[in-house]
Order: structure tokens, then C-alpha cells, then sequence
């Protein structure tokens, strides 16, 4: 990890589309998909540092991201793809964290600036978190100090190739190896982290369950959280004093 | 029936009054009320009698115009009933020292058989004679709770009524010098000629303000609300109840058989109201029941002054049914306030100490206001209507002016009503509200008002059975004619061959 | 013993039976019973119907009779209190009685309020009217006043408009009886529009103004939100549902029947342009659009639905001003639809109340996950008061725009979608506040409300449903009601009402939306990937992480742009009006004191005599 | 009846089709205003399949799913009740005043969806947008008072049917101007672009109702837009352009409409909530009164 060549780029294969060779009709739709996927891409740009300014010209006349399909989103529940713009605080990667989990799939990250690579010129900060790949699966770096616009949009044609060709699906590694990724979250932060989305629960839910997302940290994980299971309607009718009961019920 | 019984109604009471030292202590407690009993079956059989045809009694077989009448009709022997049961109601039956009970018990009769003697008089002097013993005793009465204030209440009373007295008698002996007679029928007969002028409308105008002292009149009723205040309730009840109706009635009377001029029936509107809208007002910021319900008895005789200030049956009908349905709410209301002197806010929570009393409080004051089925809506309903049936926009006005206080009324009678209801004072205002039995209701009190409660809800049953007799009262009394054909036969058909 | 009698007698058994033992647990089935037995009644009889005893008092006839008019306002009453009835029969009259108030109050206070409104709906005369109305208001005040130390200082409030309106009821009674010589209200309703402009404006005046405070028209109108609000549950329920349509009742009789809209049209303040009837429209438009706005601003979701109650009054009013068959039909359709949707809300309101002890907008939220019944009641009883459709509030709401817009009133109707569109964003504010949103850790063990509470919640909003859906079911009684009071008939088909000129077919309609929302759903649930439900803490916060002691429910001063724009158009409208009253009477009431309390009274009393004798010999 | 009922399937369809294209006319536009290429042809349905295509979609619970049901599902019904060429649909039984009701209830349902979302963001984006629609609806409803009046009939079949009777000169632009840009006025305020989009204020409220939605709830709201653009112009046409009298025309009109507005949005900044209400309130309200006050006179 602490060197340039142990940073993985791509990070697992590949995988490639259920019943692939049956069905007509699903491949045909698989394809559709994948196509619109990489076609319409609508980007969080999560601005820590001075990466930032080299997207306004990106998105704008010059160069104009929207003839690619790329539009700048708001929240990361509209957004594809997250853009790290630079170095990344230990305070600013919690967010990042939440964010990130917050995204739906199939979501990408891209990390702008050398900052994101290795810590850049914050390669001594104590307060920097150096590599971005360890704490999320990263699809795609833009190296530079800072990269130029061109080297924007030529990083983001690439990605789109890749999510094209369906090379691009590193955000099952996240809840593969869920395990992993939490454990260094939790060397930085503390055995107390936890984000209020439950990773390991939509893991399951979406059959992206794998022999990693569960181990010590996860374990330890479980120890600390509070259940955020989510309110499910009920209907509970009568009762003669559970109302009375709860009525000044303070959790 | 014998006319002579007539006589009973105001000589018992009286007797009585002077013969209950003498009576032996173990009756003694017993003589007032028995005796008033008798007069109220006397009442009782003279009303049933009258309604036919009135009856007339010269006292000791002097002719009229010269002797002594008394004239009962059924309004005057509805009153009779109605002194000798509601003085019976508000009989002081004791919790006092003895000689000053017995002091109270005589006094009381005295008031009764004045009060009688009032309604059954048949000329000016009788009724000054027993107007006086009247405001005697009620003076004598207003001071018995023998607190300062009361003291200090009763003197300005006593003034006022000594100039009210001293009004009426210029007023009478003005009638007497222009027309040499003072008995009514004969009054009745010569007024046109003689007293229809603004001499004699000046003496009716000192008569009236003479009586209005006692009949709660704008203008004489400044000692009401502090004498209401600080007397026993019951004595409050008495005065504002029974004594101030007698007073009306003979305004009414007056009204009636001698001067049935438009002027004078302007006057008692303008001053009912004046009445009316003083005392309603008055009431609304009244921080303590009894004044609040004093000021109320001062509003609610100002719309029987109204009443009587229309002419014909209809304005009769109207003021007795007022007169008649204040007497049994205002004495009630006065019991139940017996126990809650003092600040309206001490009452908070009082329904829950006296829920019987709070309700009957509530009863009572939804029958001043006026809601129907109750009686008190039939009274207004009369005074209304008959006041819409007149063409002069002053009637109109006085219409208005009885609304618009009826919802003065309303507000300040359920503002108490929701004090009553309400929280119970808590933390500070604790101290100010009487807890424990200090503003529960004696039973006897709430005894008294039960039976009002039961008289106004029996009259709401039967107020279309009621409707007729009042009507035959109202032409009765508002037929002039009639009672000088009664009480001077051969006059009335002098007149009447003359026409 | 016919008909009205036994209906009148059930009443009256039952307000009998209220006071005996209304707080056991056996009553409120009796009255259950009773309720229904007197619906079937009523929808079972011939009209008119006409009662077997009568009663002549001081040379009037006193009287009652049921027509198709009174009887339509008679179903909605029964009905209403059947439900209020229900409700407070199980777990809340149970509470109830447990926090120390009366259970056989509340209920005789309900049977007594059906028994006035029956008789007040049923009087054939004057004066068999004035007593119901008498007591329809204090048996209103009764209701009003129990439950608390604030429900009965807002029920003291209303006494002075209740008795104002009372008195200048009376007023125009003994003028009518003066003027026409007779009380009989179909003998007067061929009198009345005879008599002369000058008599006819004043007892318009009169017997409207009497009539408006019931109904909580402007500027009579301040004391109903909290009368209504602060009332006990179910009491509110019927209060709100029903109690002030007396008012409409009263009204419809005046205008329509008695005077006649024509006649009131004649009674111009501007020759041809400005007349006594567009007063009334005016003050009804006033009345849709200024409430509605208050409501807007309220923080407590009973005060919400209160003032909502008075700006839908004027809808009703309006409709029938407008007097053709469409916009009357309307009109009297919305008391009908108004009841059911907004018993329904309040019942809801108080639902939320009896679980989580607080009405305040601003203590709730996310309730939807822990009362969903509760929450399906409210969502359709919004619609329904916002005049959506597919519930029955549009239907009668539509047919009062279509009369305008027929009628050629571009600003009535303009000040009708106001109101309509105020509503909308102050319901949604309801519903937000209360259930959507942010779930308070302190509500999370919340549970439904119990049978007793939703099955007459629910009853009530599939009635609105049904009869949205197929709103001739209801405008039968409309038809009946519009005959009776001598209004044109609405001709109207199971769906609506068929027209050249645009016509309106619910059943289509509201087919079309469900098949709508059917494909919507196919295309949500049938084309899209799996989803997951998440917590409402892993929520967009900008990266914060939020934790459930934040507070992050947007409920406070929810619409702060229009309210900067709008708020001080109408901040404390009328209030003014009110307090200057209030404020005059503190004013002459202690001129009068002081006159009392005046030191020399020996003194007045000689002046009082020299110029009393002055004026009688000088006069 | 199978006519009826080919129609009620077929009428959302091209509804949604052609407000495809429009959401695409408006995004060229705005990209050729600042000198951009702007997205390909089928960039709307890119974004649509994409959205709905999200392999892991959060939902907040029942009520934010139901929410984008009655929104597209309300949208839905409503463009039954638009007349286009050759397809009446229900829209003699629902007329204009009928339509611009219905149309509120995918409105409400975006609304409960939105709460449901519990984010405070979303909520206060709605309580703008229910404000805004509060300024919009009000001239809204004048103009089709004023219309209504005008042609004597709430029946958008019948509106339409007498403005084709005559050609251009029937139509009610000509008829009635000021009505028609005051109209015009209100359809701006109503599509929510700048400078009415305080309710979206990306940067402020992160784009308000919609801060929560991601995958096939975003999806829907994309296709609810292609809708409200849709119904939106074709109300308009219908009451002012005479219709369609065949579909090349009618599509012509429509998308002018949308573009004349559009061509003037992208050059604004955005008002306060308070200022659109002003705004909205003050120029389409007196032209819409002035406009009824000429049609009634």
C-alpha cells in the first residue's frame, strides 16, 4: 500500500452479465442498460481540494460534459459517479464514507489529483488520509497537480469505455469485501466508526454478498452500532394501555 | 269568596309581627311561617276567585271614594301568593342569636304585610302609608348583618329613601290639590280633567322617583348594589325580589289607571332604559357576585319599566311576566350567592365543592338571559314583541337596548359560571379561594333556591297553559275602565251614559 | 305516534339515557343503536314529516316538521354524531374518564346537541325555530366547554357572539311578527318578499347577522377556531362536522325560501351594481380565502382543521347565493362532503393526540411507519378538504367554479380556487408535520389507535371515497333538499352531472386516475431494479452524520416565503374588530360603575328631580 | 369502447414521447445559449433507463414509492383528458377545470413522497413548491375563467373545435391577446425553470424534492417531467393555438410554446420565493383580469 505499484487501478475482473449466451431478449436489455449507463453518467464532484477548479471548465462551453451524457448532480442518491477533487482530511474521508455508501449502484469513483493517489504534496500530513483506494474501491484516478480539463474528460471517456464494455464494476468490491475496506475506515478512525447506512444489510438484500464482507471488523462493527433497521409500517391495532404507557415513553 | 278576607292578608302578617314577643319561645319559631302560610292559601283562593271578576273591600264599610279600598284583582292576589311564599322561602329560620332573630322574624313580617298591603291598596295614602313601613323595615332588615359596611350601606339607603318618600308625598299632595281624592278609581275617573296636565305629570314624575327608590329606577338606585352587597342574602333576595316589584307595581298601576299619557310612559322607557343599560353594564365589571347580581336586578327592572311603558294589555302581559320571572330567579340567585361573597375568583372550582348549587346557578342564569324553553325567553319575548308592535322608533330603540344588554348579561353571567367550572386556583390564588366548607352551600339555601328551580322549570313545562291566565291578568289590570266600574260603580256609569 | 315524533322521542330517550348512565361501558352501543335506528328512520320516511304534537303559546303556533331540506342536514347530524359516538365509546372515553373528566357529560353533551339540531331542523315556525336555535347554541356551548380549562375559556368566548347572534335573531323575529303579522314559516314565505325595501334590508340584516355568527362568517367569525379546536375529541368531530351548518341552514331558509334571492338582489347599496345578494357572495368569498390563510399560519393541527372549518362555510354559502341549480347543488353537496372528510380529519387529529399527547405541528412527525390507518384516514380526508379529487370535496367544490363560471364571476371564483389552493398547502403542511418526515425517538413505540378509534375514521373517508367517486348517491338528497327550499334541481347522473357546456362523470374520471396510477405502479415496482428500505437517518445531510436526538423535521414557519409576502396582509384580521368591542364595553361599563359609586347620591337624585320636573312641564 | 380504451393507452404515450423531446429542446436550448454543443438525441431516455436500470435503489418506505406512483400515475390520467389530434380520450367528460385539478395530484403525490424522505432539504423544496404553484394556479385559473367564458363551454373539445372553425383568426390568440400572454406568463412560471426554480436551488437546498431521490424514483420524476412539459403546452395550445388540426402542426405548436419561454430562462438568475410571488401576482394577474374585464365586456 505504501507503494505506487501496490495501488490497484481496476480492482477486481470484470464480471460478466448473468446468462449471458440463453436469452435474446436479456441480452438485448443488458445491453441497452449498460449502454444508457455509460451514456448518461451524473457526477457528484465531492470538492476537497483545488482538483475542483479544473471542473467548471470541464462541465462549461469549452469542453461541455453534457455532450457525453455527464451532468453535475447535488445529492449522492442522484449521483454515478463520485469525484474526489483532491486531498482528503481525515475529517473530509468520513464524509466521503457516507456519501459514497449513500450512492446507488452500479456507482464509480474517481479520484482527481495526486492527492488522491498517494497524499501528493500532503504525503507528511498527519491529517491526510494518503490513498483513496484503501477506504473505497476506486474506478479511476486522474493523476496530476492538478490535471487539466482535457485530462478530465479523457479520464471520463475511459470510464464511460469501461462501464461500456462492463469492465468497470468495482462497487461490488465494496460490498465483497466490505471487511476489508472497514478495517482501514476503523484504523483511522477509530473502533467507534460506523456510518449510519447499513452496508452489510444491502449486501444481502442484493445478493452481493461474498466470503469477505463479514469478518473482525465487521464483528467489531456490530458491537458498537446502534440497529438502524428501518421503520416498518405496523399496524399494532388495540391495546387497552400500550398507549397510555407509551405516552411520555422516553427512549 | 268574602272580600273581607282581603283584610287577613295585611292584618296576619302584621299581628303576628307585633304579638311574636308574646308568643311563647317553643313557638315562637313557628309563628311566622304558619302565618304566612295562611296568607299564601288566602293568596292562593283570592287569585282563583279574581280571575273571574276583582274584588273590592272597603274597610270598614266606608263607600269609596271616601273610605279605605282594597282592590284585588288577579294581579294583586298573584302577588299577595307571591309575597307570602317568597318571604316564606326567605324566612330567617335561625343560626343567629335569639332576641335578634326574633328582631329579624318581626321585621320580616312587617315587610310581608306591607308588601301585601301595597298590592292590595286601593288609594295613594294607603299605598304611602305601607310603602313607608316597608322601606322602615327593609332598613331595619339592610342593617341586621350589623357588619360597618352594611351599616355604612343602609344610611345612604336610608337617605335616599327618606328622599324618595319625602318626593312621593310632594307628588301625592300634588294629585290631592288638583284633584281632591286620592283613591285610584276615583283618580282614575277624574284625571282626564284634572291631572293631565304637566302639574299633574309632575306629580306622577315625583312619585315615580319617589317609588323608584324602591323599584331599583335609574336615577334612585345608587344604594342598590352597596346594600345588596353587604346585607344577608336573603335580605338582598327580599329586596331585590319582592319589595322592589310592590314598588312597580304601583308605578304600574299609577301608569295604568291614572296617567295613560304618552308622556309618561316616555319617561319610565327613557329611565328603564337608562336602568337597563346601567345596571347591565355596571354588572359586567362587577368583581363580586352579590353587586354583580344587585346591578343585574337593576338591569332587569329597567326592562320591566320598559314593559309597563307599553301601552295596553300587551305591555301589562310583558312587565308581569319580567316581574314575575325576576322574583323567582333574582331571590334565588341571592341565596345561592349567600356563601360566595367576596371576589369572583374565589369561586374557581366552586362546581366541584357545590355541583348542585354551580348547576343551579346555571339554571338561573340561562332563564335571566332568555333561553328558550325557559321562562325567562317568554318574558322577553313578550317585552319584545310588544315593543316591535309599536309604531314610535323610541320603542325600536328600547328594543334594541334590551338586546344588546341581554348579551352583556350572557357574558358576565357565564363568565361566572366558567369561573365556577373551571381549574381550581392553584399555588398563590389557593389562599383566595375558600376551601372546605366556607363557600359550600348551606342546605337551606340550597334548599330555597331548589324550590325557585322547580317553580321555573314547572312554569317552562306549562308555559302554554300559563300563556292564558296571563293574558286574562294583563287585560284585567290594563282595563282601566273596569276598575273604576268596580270599585265606583255608580261613577262608572255616569261616565259611561255620558259617553 | 308518527314518524318525527319517535325520532324526536328517540332523541330525547337518548339525552334521557345519557345523564342516567352515559359513562358505563353499556351506553355508548345503546346510543349506537339508537343513532342508527333513527338514520333509518329518517332516510326511510315520506316527507314532509310532519309532527303529531304542536303547541300554541301566547297566540302563536308553535310547531315541527321535517322537509327534504331539513332532512338532508338531519342525516348529516345523526350520522355524524353516530360517529363521534363511536369513537368516544372505546379506549379515548376511557382516557378520558381516566384524566378526570366526565364521560356521561360528553355524551349527554352530544345527544343533547342532536336533539336541538333535530328540533331546530324540524320547526315549522318562528318560534319552534328560535327555541332550536337557543338550543343548538348552548347545547354547542355545552359541548364546547368540556374538556379543559382552555375548551371552556374558548367556549366563554363564544357566548357573546352566540347571544349577539341569538338577540338579533329575536330582533328580526318580533319585527317579522310585527311587520307580517304571523310566524309561520310557509305562510311567511309567501309574506315576507312583499314587504318594503326599507323593513326587508332590516330584517335581512338582522336575521343574517344572527345567522352568520353561527356559521362563522366574517368578521363573525373569531370565536369558532378555538371553540372548536379545544373541544373534547369526538365533540369536535361533531362540532366542526356539522354545528356551524346550522348556520347554512338557517341561512338557506332566509334567502331562499323567505326572501327569496331575487328579493335580496333588489336590495341594492349600488343601483344594479352592488347589491344585498353580492354582499353576501363577497362576504363569502371573504370567508373562503381569509380563514383558509389563518389556517395556514396555525401550529396546532386542531386549530388547523377548525379555521379550515369556517373558510369551507363559505363555499356552502356561496353556492347557494349563487342560486342556480348547479352552484346551490354544490353548495349544499359540501355540507354534506365537508362533514364526512373533515369528522374524519379531526377524528384522526385526535387519534394522533390520544397516542402521542400533542396536537403541536411542531412535536410531531414521521408517524406514517406507526399509525398508517390513522395516516390512510387523514391522507384521503385531505384530499377531500383540498377538493381533490377522486374525493368527494371536488365534486361539490367543481359545481360551485362551474356556477361562477356560468354565472360570469371571475373574481368569486377567483377567491374560491384562492381558498382551494390555500387549503391544499395548509393541509399538506398537516399531513407533513404529523406523519411524514423525521419519526421522533420518543414516538418510536408509538401504535395504531385502536378499532374503536379508526373503524368509524375509516367509515367516514370511504364514505367521502364512494361518494366522490359516485356523487349522485349523495346529490339524490341534494336534489330532495334543493326542492324543498324552492331552488332549481340539479340534474345529475350516478357520476355527476351531464352538460353541453362541460360536464363532469367521476366515474371515469376517477377510473382513469386508478388506471393511472395502476400503470405508474407497474412502472415503479414492474420495470425498475430491487430496493431497499433505508432508515430515515441514512439520509442526505450534506455529509453530516445525523443521529436520532437531531431534530431535523422542517416544521416551523413552513411556508417563510409566502408568509413574508402575505403575512402582513391579514395578520390579526378583524381582531381589531373584536377587541374595540370588548374594549368599548370595559369602557362603558365602568362609566356606569362609576355612576354607582358616585359619592352623593341625595344630590343627583334632587337634580334628577328639578330637571325630570323641568322636562315634564317644559316638554 | 375498444376505441376509447386504445386511445386512453395510447394518449400517455405519445404524451411522454413528445415530452421526451421537449426535455431534450430544452437542454439544447440551454446549452446552445451558453455555447455548448448540449446532449445527444436520446439523452432523456439514456438518463431514464439508467435511473430506473440502478442495480441498488434506497427507498425511504411505502409512501416515497406510492409518491412517485401518483405522480407519474396522475400524469397519466391526466393527459387522457387532453384532446389531441385525432384522440379526444375522456376529455368530454372532464373538462379544463377538471384537468388543472387532476394535474395537482401528481403534485400532492411528489409532495408525500417527498415528506415521507424525511429530509429537511426535500421539505422545505416542497413547501416552496407548493408556494410557487400557489402564485402560478392564481392567474392560472383567470385565464381559464376567461376562456371558459369566452367560449362558452369548460369543454376542451368544444374550446378547440371553435377556435379550428375559423383558422388563425378564430384562434384565441387573436381573440384574446392579453389572455393568451398572460398565459404564456404563468406556462413559464409553471415549467419551474429560472428564474422561478427557488424550489430546486441546487446549491442552496440541494435540489430540494428531489434530494432524496435517486434510481427509479428520479427516474420517475424524469418521466413526470416529460409529462408536465407536455401538458403544460398542449393545455395551452388547445385554449389559444386552436389545437391540433393534424400532428404536424400540432407538435410544431407545442414545442414552440415550450421554447419560447426556454429561450428566455437560461439567461436568468433565480427569484426569491417572496419575489415570484410578486411577480407572479402582479404581470400575468393584471393582464388576466384586464383580459377577462375584455372578454366579458
Amino acid at each position: 500500500m505504501s507503494t505506487l505499484q501496490s495501488i490497484p487501478v481496476v480492482a477486481t475482473k470484470a464480471e460478466k452479465p448473468s446468462g449471458g449466451t440463453g436469452n435474446l431478449l436479456a441480452n438485448v436489455f443488458d445491453e441497452l442498460t449498460a449502454f444508457c449507463r455509460s451514456r448518461s453518467l451524473f457526477m457528484l464532484h465531492y470538492c476537497t481540494g483545488c482538483g475542483a477548479i479544473e471542473l467548471p471548465p470541464a462541465m462549461t462551453s469549452r469542453f461541455d460534459m453534457e455532450r457525453l451524457g455527464i451532468q453535475p448532480m447535488v445529492t449522492p442518491r442522484q449521483a454515478d459517479i463520485l469525484l474526489v477533487t483532491g486531498y482528503v482530511s481525515t475529517k473530509t474521508l468520513k464524509r466521503i464514507i457516507l456519501t459514497y455508501e449513500q450512492m446507488n449502484s452500479p456507482k464509480y469513483v474517481i479520484g482527481i489529483c495526486s492527492c488522491t493517489v498517494n497524499g501528493g504534496m500532503y504525503w507528511q500530513s498527519y491529517a491526510t488520509a494518503k490513498v483513496l483506494a484503501d477506504y473505497m474501491p476506486v474506478d479511476m484516478y486522474i493523476a496530476g497537480c492538478m490535471p487539466r480539463p482535457e485530462a478530465v474528460i479523457s479520464g471520463l471517456r475511459e470510464l464511460m469505455a469501461n462501464i461500456r464494455a462492463g469492465r468497470s464494476d468495482n462497487w461490488r468490491d465494496y460490498y465483497r469485501r466490505y471487511d476489508h475496506y472497514l478495517g482501514n475506515q476503523q484504523r483511522l478512525f477509530g473502533e467507534n466508526w460506523q456510518t449510519p447506512t447499513d452496508v452489510i444489510g444491502e449486501a444481502r438484500h442484493y445478493g452481493q454478498f461474498g466470503p469477505e464482507t463479514l469478518g473482525e471488523h465487521t464483528a467489531l462493527l456490530e458491537r458498537h452500532q446502534t440497529p438502524l433497521l428501518p421503520f416498518e409500517m405496523r399496524l399494532g391495532l388495540g391495546g387497552e394501555k400500550t398507549g397510555v404507557e407509551n405516552k411520555g415513553d422516553k427512549r | 269568596m268574602n272580600p273581607s278576607f282581603i283584610a287577613l292578608v295585611v292584618a296576619l302578617p302584621l299581628l303576628a309581627a307585633f304579638l311574636l314577643p308574646l308568643v311563647p319561645k317553643v313557638l315562637r319559631r313557628l309563628v311566622g311561617p304558619l302565618v304566612l302560610l295562611v296568607v299564601a292559601a288566602l293568596g292562593m283562593a283570592l287569585w282563583q276567585a279574581s280571575l273571574s271578576e276583582p274584588l273590592v273591600l272597603a274597610v270598614g264599610g266606608f263607600r269609596p271614594p271616601l273610605g279605605i279600598v282594597f282592590y284585588v284583582d288577579s294581579v294583586a292576589a298573584l302577588f299577595v301568593l307571591a309575597v307570602a311564599l317568597v318571604t316564606l322561602l326567605l324566612w330567617p329560620w335561625g343560626g343567629d342569636a335569639s332576641e335578634n332573630l326574633d328582631r329579624k322574624q318581626s321585621l320580616t313580617l312587617v315587610l310581608a304585610a306591607a308588601c301585601a298591603g301595597l298590592t292590595v291598596s286601593g288609594d295613594l295614602f294607603n299605598v304611602y302609608v305601607f310603602y313607608e313601613l316597608a322601606a322602615v323595615t327593609s332598613y331595619g332588615l339592610a342593617a341586621g348583618s350589623r357588619t360597618a359596611a352594611a351599616q355604612v350601606a343602609t344610611f345612604r339607603y336610608v337617605i335616599l329613601g327618606s328622599l324618595g318618600s319625602l318626593l312621593a308625598l310632594i307628588g301625592i299632595t300634588l294629585i290631592y290639590f288638583r284633584s281632591g281624592t286620592l283613591n285610584l278609581a276615583h283618580l282614575a275617573d277624574l284625571a282626564p280633567q284634572t291631572l293631565h296636565d304637566p302639574l299633574g305629570l309632575a306629580a306622577f314624575f315625583l312619585i315615580l322617583l319617589g317609588l323608584g327608590v324602591k323599584a331599583e329606577l335609574f336615577l334612585v338606585n345608587t344604594w342598590a348594589p352597596e346594600v345588596y352587597a353587604t346585607a344577608e342574602a336573603r335580605v338582598s333576595a327580599l329586596l331585590a325580589g319582592l319589595v322592589s316589584k310592590l314598588a312597580l307595581l304601583v308605578v304600574a298601576r299609577l301608569l295604568v289607571l291614572v296617567f295613560p299619557l304618552p308622556e309618561a310612559r316616555e319617561a319610565l322607557l327613557v329611565l328603564g332604559m337608562l336602568g337597563m343599560i346601567s345596571g347591565e353594564f355596571a354588572a359586567y365589571r362587577a368583581r363580586d357576585i352579590k353587586r354583580m347580581l344587585a346591578w343585574s336586578s337593576i338591569g332587569q327592572l329597567g326592562a320591566a319599566f320598559i314593559a309597563f311603558a307599553i301601552p295596553g294589555p300587551a305591555g301589562v302581559a310583558a312587565g308581569l311576566a319580567i316581574a314575575l320571572h325576576h322574583l323567582v330567579v333574582k331571590p334565588a340567585l341571592f341565596l345561592l350567592a349567600e356563601r360566595w361573597g367576596g371576589s369572583l375568583a374565589r369561586l374557581a372550582g366552586a362546581a366541584r365543592r357545590s355541583p348542585l348549587g354551580a348547576a343551579l346557578f346555571a339554571l338561573f342564569a340561562l332563564s335571566l338571559i332568555g333561553v328558550p324553553p325557559l321562562p325567562g325567553f317568554w318574558a322577553k319575548y313578550l317585552l319584545l314583541s310588544g315593543l316591535a308592535a309599536q309604531p314610535d322608533n323610541l320603542y325600536l330603540l328600547a328594543g334594541l337596548v334590551v338586546l344588546v344588554t341581554t348579551v352583556v348579561e350572557a357574558v358576565y353571567l357565564f363568565r361566572v359560571v366558567g369561573v365556577m367550572y373551571g381549574r381550581e386556583a392553584k399555588g398563590e390564588d389557593a389562599g383566595l379561594t375558600n376551601t372546605g366548607s366556607a363557600n359550600t352551600q348551606p342546605a337551606s339555601a340550597l334548599a330555597g333556591s331548589g324550590v325557585f328551580a322547580a317553580l321555573l322549570l314547572a312554569a317552562a313545562l306549562a308555559a302554554p297553559l300559563l300563556a292564558a291566565p296571563l293574558g286574562r291578568m294583563a287585560t284585567q289590570m290594563s282595563d282601566g275602565a273596569a276598575y273604576v266600574a268596580r270599585v265606583l260603580p255608580s261613577t262608572a256609569t255616569l261616565s259611561g251614559a255620558a259617553q | 305516534m308518527n314518524a318525527l315524533d319517535l325520532l324526536l322521542s328517540l332523541s330525547a330517550l337518548m339525552l334521557l339515557a345519557a345523564f342516567l348512565f352515559g359513562q358505563t361501558r353499556v351506553y355508548p352501543w345503546l346510543a349506537g343503536i339508537l343513532f342508527t335506528g333513527q338514520l333509518v328512520l329518517l332516510a326511510g320516511s315520506d316527507l314532509p314529516m310532519a309532527a303529531g304534537v304542536g303547541l300554541e303559546i301566547f297566540g302563536q303556533q308553535v310547531g315541527w316538521q321535517l322537509d327534504g331540506f331539513g332532512r338532508y342536514f338531519a342525516l348529516i347530524t345523526i350520522g355524524a354524531a353516530l360517529a363521534s359516538n363511536v369513537y368516544m365509546g372505546g379506549e379515548w372515553g376511557e382516557r378520558y374518564q381516566a384524566d378526570g373528566h366526565s364521560l356521561r357529560w360528553l355524551h349527554a353533551a352530544l345527544a343533547g346537541n342532536v336533539l336541538a339540531m333535530l328540533l331546530l331542523l324540524s320547526s315549522k315556525d318562528l318560534i319552534a325555530f328560535f327555541i332550536g336555535w337557543e338550543l343548538t347554541s348552548w347545547a354547542g356551548f355545552l359541548l364546547m366547554a368540556q374538556g379543559g380549562e382552555r375548551a371552556l375559556r374558548a367556549a366563554l368566548r363564544y357566548v357573546p357572539y352566540a347571544m349577539g347572534g341569538a338577540m338579533a335573531v329575536l330582533g328580526g323575529l318580533v319585527l317579522t311578527l310585527s311587520w307580517t303579522g304571523t310566524l309561520d314559516l310557509l305562510e311567511l314565505s309567501r309574506v315576507m318578499s312583499t314587504l318594503g325595501n326599507g323593513q326587508l334590508a332590516l330584517l335581512l340584516a338582522l336575521f343574517a347577522i344572527g345567522f352568520s355568527i353561527k356559521m362563522g362568517l366574517l368578521p363573525f367569525h373569531l370565536w369558532q377556531a378555538p371553540a372548536y379546536a379545544e373541544a373534547a375529541g369526538p365533540g369536535t368531530a361533531f362540532l366542526g362536522a356539522i354545528s356551524a351548518r346550522m348556520g347554512l341552514f338557517a341561512l338557506g331558509i332566509l334567502l331562499v325560501k323567505l326572501m327569496t334571492l331575487s328579493r335580496v338582489a333588489d336590495l341594492a347599496f349600488i343601483d344594479g351594481l352592488f347589491t344585498a345578494r353580492d354582499l353576501l357572495a363577497w362576504v363569502a368569498a371573504l370567508t373562503i380565502v381569509l380563514p383558509t390563510f389563518t389556517a395556514l399560519k396555525q401550529n396546532d393541527a386542531r386549530y388547523l382543521l377548525a379555521w379550515h372549518g369556517i373558510g369551507q362555510g363559505g363555499y356552502m354559502l356561496l353556492g347557494i347565493v349563487m342560486g342556480d341549480a348547479t352552484g346551490s347543488a354544490g353548495g349544499l353537496l359540501h355540507v354534506f362532503n365537508y362533514a364526512t372528510y373533515q369528522a374524519a380529519l379531526v377524528l384522526a387529529v385526535f387519534a394522533v393526540m390520544h397516542r402521542t399527547g400533542t396536537a403541536d405541528l411542531n412535536s410531531l412527525g414521521g408517524l406514517v411507519t406507526r399509525m398508517p390507518l390513522t395516516f390512510l384516514v387523514m391522507l384521503l380526508g385531505i384530499i377531500g378538504l383540498a377538493g381533490l379529487p377522486p374525493m368527494n370535496g371536488f365534486v361539490s367544490k367543481w359545481l360551485v367554479y362551474r356556477s361562477l363560471m356560468v354565472e360570469g364571476r371571475p373574481l368569486l371564483f377567483l377567491m374560491t380556487v384562492i381558498g382551494t389552493l390555500g387549503t391544499i398547502l395548509s393541509v399538506y403542511k398537516l399531513i407533513h408535520n404529523t406523519f411524514l418526515g423525521q419519526l421522533r425517538a420518543e414516538h418510536e413505540h408509538i401504535r395504531e389507535a385502536p378499532w374503536s378509534m379508526t373503524v368509524p375514521m375509516l367509515a367516514l373517508v370511504i364514505l367521502a371515497f364512494v361518494t366522490g367517486v359516485a356523487p349522485g348517491l349523495a346529490l339524490s338528497w341534494v336534489a330532495e333538499a334543493q326542492a324543498a327550499l324552492g331552488l332549481p334541481v340539479l340534474a345529475y347522473t350516478l357520476g355527476g352531472i351531464e352538460s353541453p357546456r362541460g360536464s363532469l362523470d367521476m366515474l371515469w374520471i376517477v377510473g382513469v386516475l386508478f388506471a393511472g396510477f395502476g400503470i405508474g405502479a407497474l412502472l415503479f415496482y414492474g420495470a425498475g431494479g430491487r430496493s431497499k428500505r433505508v432508515h430515515q437517518l441514512d439520509n442526505y445531510a450534506g455529509g453530516h452524520f445525523l443521529s436520532a436526538d437531531v431534530r431535523y423535521h422542517y416544521s416551523d414557519h413552513f411556508y417563510a416565503g409566502l408568509m413574508h409576502r402575505i403575512g402582513p396582509l391579514y395578520r390579526g384580521s378583524f381582531t381589531w374588530l373584536e377587541s374595540a368591542v370588548a374594549s368599548a364595553t370595559d369602557l362603558a361599563a365602568s362609566l356606569m360603575q362609576a355612576w354607582y359609586r358616585q359619592a352623593v347620591p341625595a344630590l343627583t337624585l334632587l337634580v334628577a328631580a328639578v330637571l325630570g320636573l323641568g322636562w315634564m312641564v317644559w316638554r | 369502447m375498444m376505441h376509447i380504451l386504445i386511445e386512453l393507452a395510447v394518449m400517455p404515450l405519445v404524451a411522454f414521447t413528445i415530452g421526451m423531446f421537449m426535455v431534450l429542446m430544452m437542454r439544447k436550448i440551454a446549452a446552445k445559449i451558453q455555447r455548448r454543443v448540449g446532449p445527444p438525441l436520446l439523452q432523456p431516455l439514456y438518463d431514464i433507463v439508467k435511473l430506473y436500470a440502478k442495480k441498488t435503489q434506497s427507498s425511504h418506505g411505502l409512501l416515497h414509492d406510492i409518491g412517485i406512483v401518483m405522480a407519474v400515475g396522475g400524469y397519466i390520467a391526466a393527459e387522457t383528458m387532453l384532446p389531441v389530434p385525432g384522440m379526444n380520450g375522456i376529455a368530454d367528460k372532464a373538462g379544463l377545470l377538471t384537468l388543472a385539478y387532476v394535474t395537482m395530484i401528481p403534485s400532492l403525490g411528489l409532495a408525500l413522497g417527498v415528506g415521507q424522505c424525511a429530509n429537511p432539504n426535500g421539505s422545505i423544496g416542497i413547501a416552496r413548491a407548493l408556494t410557487a404553484m400557489l402564485a402560478y394556479d392564481i392567474p392560472f385559473v383567470v385565464i381559464i375563467f376567461g376562456a371558459s367564458w369566452f367560449y362558452g363551454s369548460n369543454n376542451l373539445i368544444e374550446v378547440i373545435a371553435a377556435q379550428q372553425a375559423g383558422g388563425i383568426a378564430s384562434w384565441g390568440v387573436t381573440k384574446m391577446p392579453l389572455l393568451a400572454i398572460a398565459g404564456l406568463f404563468t406556462l413559464y412560471a409553471m415549467l419551474g425553470k429560472q428564474p422561478f426554480e427557488i424550489y430546486v436551488a441546487p446549491a442552496e437546498i440541494a435540489t430540494g424534492p428531489m434530494v432524496e431521490m435517486g434510481g427509479k424514483h428520479l427516474g420517475g420524476l424524469f418521466v413526470m417531467q416529460c409529462f408536465q412539459l407536455f401538458t403544460a403546452s398542449a393545455v395551452y395550445v388547445s385554449m389559444f393555438l386552436g389545437g391540433g388540426e393534424n400532428w404536424l402542426f400540432f407538435i410544431l405548436k407545442l414545442f414552440a410554446v415550450v421554447a419560447i419561454p426556454m429561450s428566455m430562462a437560461f439567461v436568468f438568475p433565480r427569484y426569491r420565493t417572496e419575489d415570484v410571488l410578486a411577480v407572479v401576482w402582479r404581470w400575468p394577474m393584471v393582464l388576466g383580469l384586464a383580459g377577462v374585464w375584455l372578454v366579458m365586456h
